[in-house]
């Protein structure tokens, strides 16, 4: 978090969350992966509904309790204290995954260490020999749900572009992104490659497309540098 | 009359023999039958298969049966954790075999294996290594990789309710795997955090029906393993 | 403010045209939303794809959708009834076709169709004229046939309560295979027999969680398929 | 029940189910199939308690209701009313033929129209070209269930043989039946054939031979005539 404040250019953590927020239509069944995309709850839209799902059995997953108010028995995906709301139901992880590869959840927002111009997402492991490998539920979500938003930084720590025109991570999923935050841009993966659709604040398209490792085409209609 | 209930833990999975395949509920501590499996870890059977979601924390519960070198073979999702060295380091050290499964094709292994569906097809996985040399199959259009229904010895579980006959519910999202375990293990082993007579559960909300359940034990208070971890406590 | 409630019967479903396939939850007339069905005769779609366990009875709900020839084919287990004569009638004068499907895998089939599961192995037909022609596999020493998932256009439902957002209970054995069909059909349409307000169901005993349910409109003292045989009633 | 009453020889309906419940262990998951089965519930010997399931969606089914009790939402796989016992639970279609196919069910209790020597059973269909065929659960009952009893008249009431070398009509499940009672006498299917358990009052074991299309073994213990 350090690494991205409003002092520089782009865009913040919680800023990304709210650019993936404001792309979620009112009335979703939504699933947000662990980290950054976990802030997108906090930016639900004036006017829109949405009702959180997560993966360990809570249809209708509320906010953080408040300190001391925490129940290790009500949990979210990332093992950390929620609360349910009002309509909110429970269910085993049979259930909870027939919601998930029936198709029945209409957008998940996720993390990536890579994505491919194609949409492939890689975010589970880095193929490192001694890496323990733990997949967790995401190849389920890529493959099930009709939506996958990923918000990630546009590059690692040490300025690596995470965008590029083929995976060599380890894929969770083929051809299954659909829009990509970043904090520096909001990026399409169409089948022409990745397609800008707008810009951070004080970052410009040429900045944009050094450090996406693969083409990127301008917007199909003119977006002004905000 | 039917009567499940066993009076003392030991005695509740003292039939837990090296060798033995056991489906664990809980993911991460919710659901965790934290009693059960220290109880597993008093018993000492060696070389079981461990069927869970993760690979527990700390050196209690899950970890620490694995620590106590009982663990021959895991079957989980996500065998990560921010509060345990126990799995990484046998595993890095070769000492422990890991299945990796996604963990919607896991419970619904789970599943398909207490519904008597001995394998059924996911698109999870496909364009993924873990679909490598498995077999692919495309359905009107889509591919789909094969998998296959898990069934265990033992299912170690923990409610928040259950009769005598063996009718459960459960507490939140402590519910997660362990209803769908009840139903795949031969001897399903159940602590529960209250016994209830028969009659006082409503018949619409049962959650696990009687006849998955083999044995309960009552475990008014049980550990609560985030706390344990706190106080840098290992069992045994 | 998701409001999935709708005020008219008529409106609910007028969106169902030729050609649809249509899931009927009940079993029997227990749980078979009979005001859906005789709007569905209203509505006057034909050439429609049935799934139901039955082919109804007397003159009746679905059995008066047959009637009516709306229906071009019926994938049920059991088509035959003590007190109709509609469907056989029309089966042996051929103007119905029939796809006859075990209980157990026409459910299995339904569920795996809202799960995402496109096929399946179950053991059962084996050996009998109903897995001729099917793709016969076996896994470890047993033979299994290749069932494929269900899947539908439109469900239609009967539930006891359901909130606005549609989460819903069912009454007893009305239950059946209504909250399957609920997970398998793109447009989900339930009758309730009443309506609560959001946070009055339990979390824990919510049957059909929200997020497969459509529209759901207010239905509070249906119509009871059997007095209406008793009377000799037909529809419309 | 009109052809067998307690005047003749032989065991009525009543009788053939008591000998069917004094077979079944305590604490047995049992299925009763439509008909002389449903009849097993009423003589469950002193000191045994069963759990019965009904393929609709209730384990824990208990008898029928007073009359003017009857809830056309709680009825049995005939379609008949019938009650909840203490300690019931209901669930969907999907979970009750988890019980059935997962074999979870130790007995099941089932009519039929011909049973082979080697257990095959057929009580579905005669396959005539003009019947409606209708198998509801009973694939999935002979496919999942433990152990399959069979109820049933010795012969038709045309006094054609129902136990039989080969089953002529369409079989619902190859090598299932494990015993079979008759009005006339107790009959296991074993890997040599037909072999006699017990004869009903005043029947003989020359009878039964002579009414069954396949060869009949004696008791592996000598039986008395009772």
């Amino acid at each position: 978090m350090s690494s991205n404040t409003t002092e520089k250019a782009g865009w913040n953590r919680e800023e990304m969350a709210q650019c993936a927020a404001r792309d979620i239509p009112n009335g979703s069944y939504v699933n947000l992966g662990i980290g950054i995309p976990e802030l997108v709850a906090r930016f639900v839209p004036d006017g829109r509904e949405f009702i959180y799902h997560t993966e360990n059995g809570l249809l209708g997953m509320g906010p953080s309790p408040e300190p001391g108010q925490e129940d290790p028995e009500l949990i979210n995906a990332g093992k950390r204290a929620v609360t349910a709301v009002p309509g909110a139901s429970f269910f085993h992880h049979g259930d909870s995954f027939t919601m998930i590869r029936g198709g029945h959840i209409d957008v998940c927002v996720l993390g990536a260490m890579q994505i491919s111009q194609t949409g492939d997402l890689a975010n589970w492991s880095t193929g490192a020999p001694d890496a323990i490998p733990a997949v967790g539920g995401a190849m389920d979500l890529v493959a099930g749900v009709k939506t996958i938003l990923v918000i990630s930084q546009h590059t690692t720590k040490n300025g690596i572009p995470k965008l590029v025109e083929n995976c060599s991570y380890p894929l969770t999923g083929k051809s299954v992104v659909s829009r990509i935050y970043t904090d520096l841009a909001i990026i399409d993966v169409t089948p022409k490659g990745f397609q800008l659709v707008s810009l951070a604040p004080g970052v410009s398209f040429d900045e944009v497309a050094a450090k996406t490792d693969a083409p990127l085409l301008p917007p199909t209609i003119a977006t002004k540098e905000s | 009359m039917i009567d499940k209930r066993i009076k003392t833990i030991a005695s509740v999975l003292s039939d837990i023999s090296d060798g033995a395949t056991i489906m664990v509920g809980g993911f991460g501590e919710a659901g965790s039958p934290i009693e059960l499996i220290h109880a597993l870890i008093d018993n000492g059977a060696k070389e079981l298969t461990v069927i869970n979601n993760n690979t527990g924390n700390g050196e209690v519960g899950l970890a620490a049966l694995i620590g106590n070198g009982q663990v021959k073979k895991m079957i989980c999702s996500y065998p990560r954790s921010s509060h345990s060295k126990v799995f990484p380091e046998l595993f890095r050290a070769g000492k422990i075999e890991l299945e990796i499964v996604p963990q919607g094709t896991l419970a619904e292994r789970i599943r398909a294996g207490g519904a008597g569906i001995p394998a059924f097809y996911t698109a999870t996985t496909i364009g993924t290594p873990l679909s490598e040399g498995k077999e692919i199959r495309n359905i009107k259009g889509r591919d789909y990789v094969l998998e296959y229904g898990l069934v265990a010895d033992f299912a170690l579980i923990k409610c928040e309710e259950a009769d005598r006959l063996g009718n459960l519910t459960y507490n939140k999202t402590a519910r997660n795997f362990n209803p769908i375990m009840c139903t795949a293990a031969k001897v399903t082993i159940v602590q529960a955090r209250k016994f209830v007579e028969v009659g006082d559960l409503n018949p619409e909300h049962v959650i696990t029906p009687n006849i998955y359940v083999d044995r309960i034990v009552e475990v008014t208070t049980p550990l609560i393993e985030s706390q344990l971890i706190e106080k840098g406590a290992r069992y045994p």
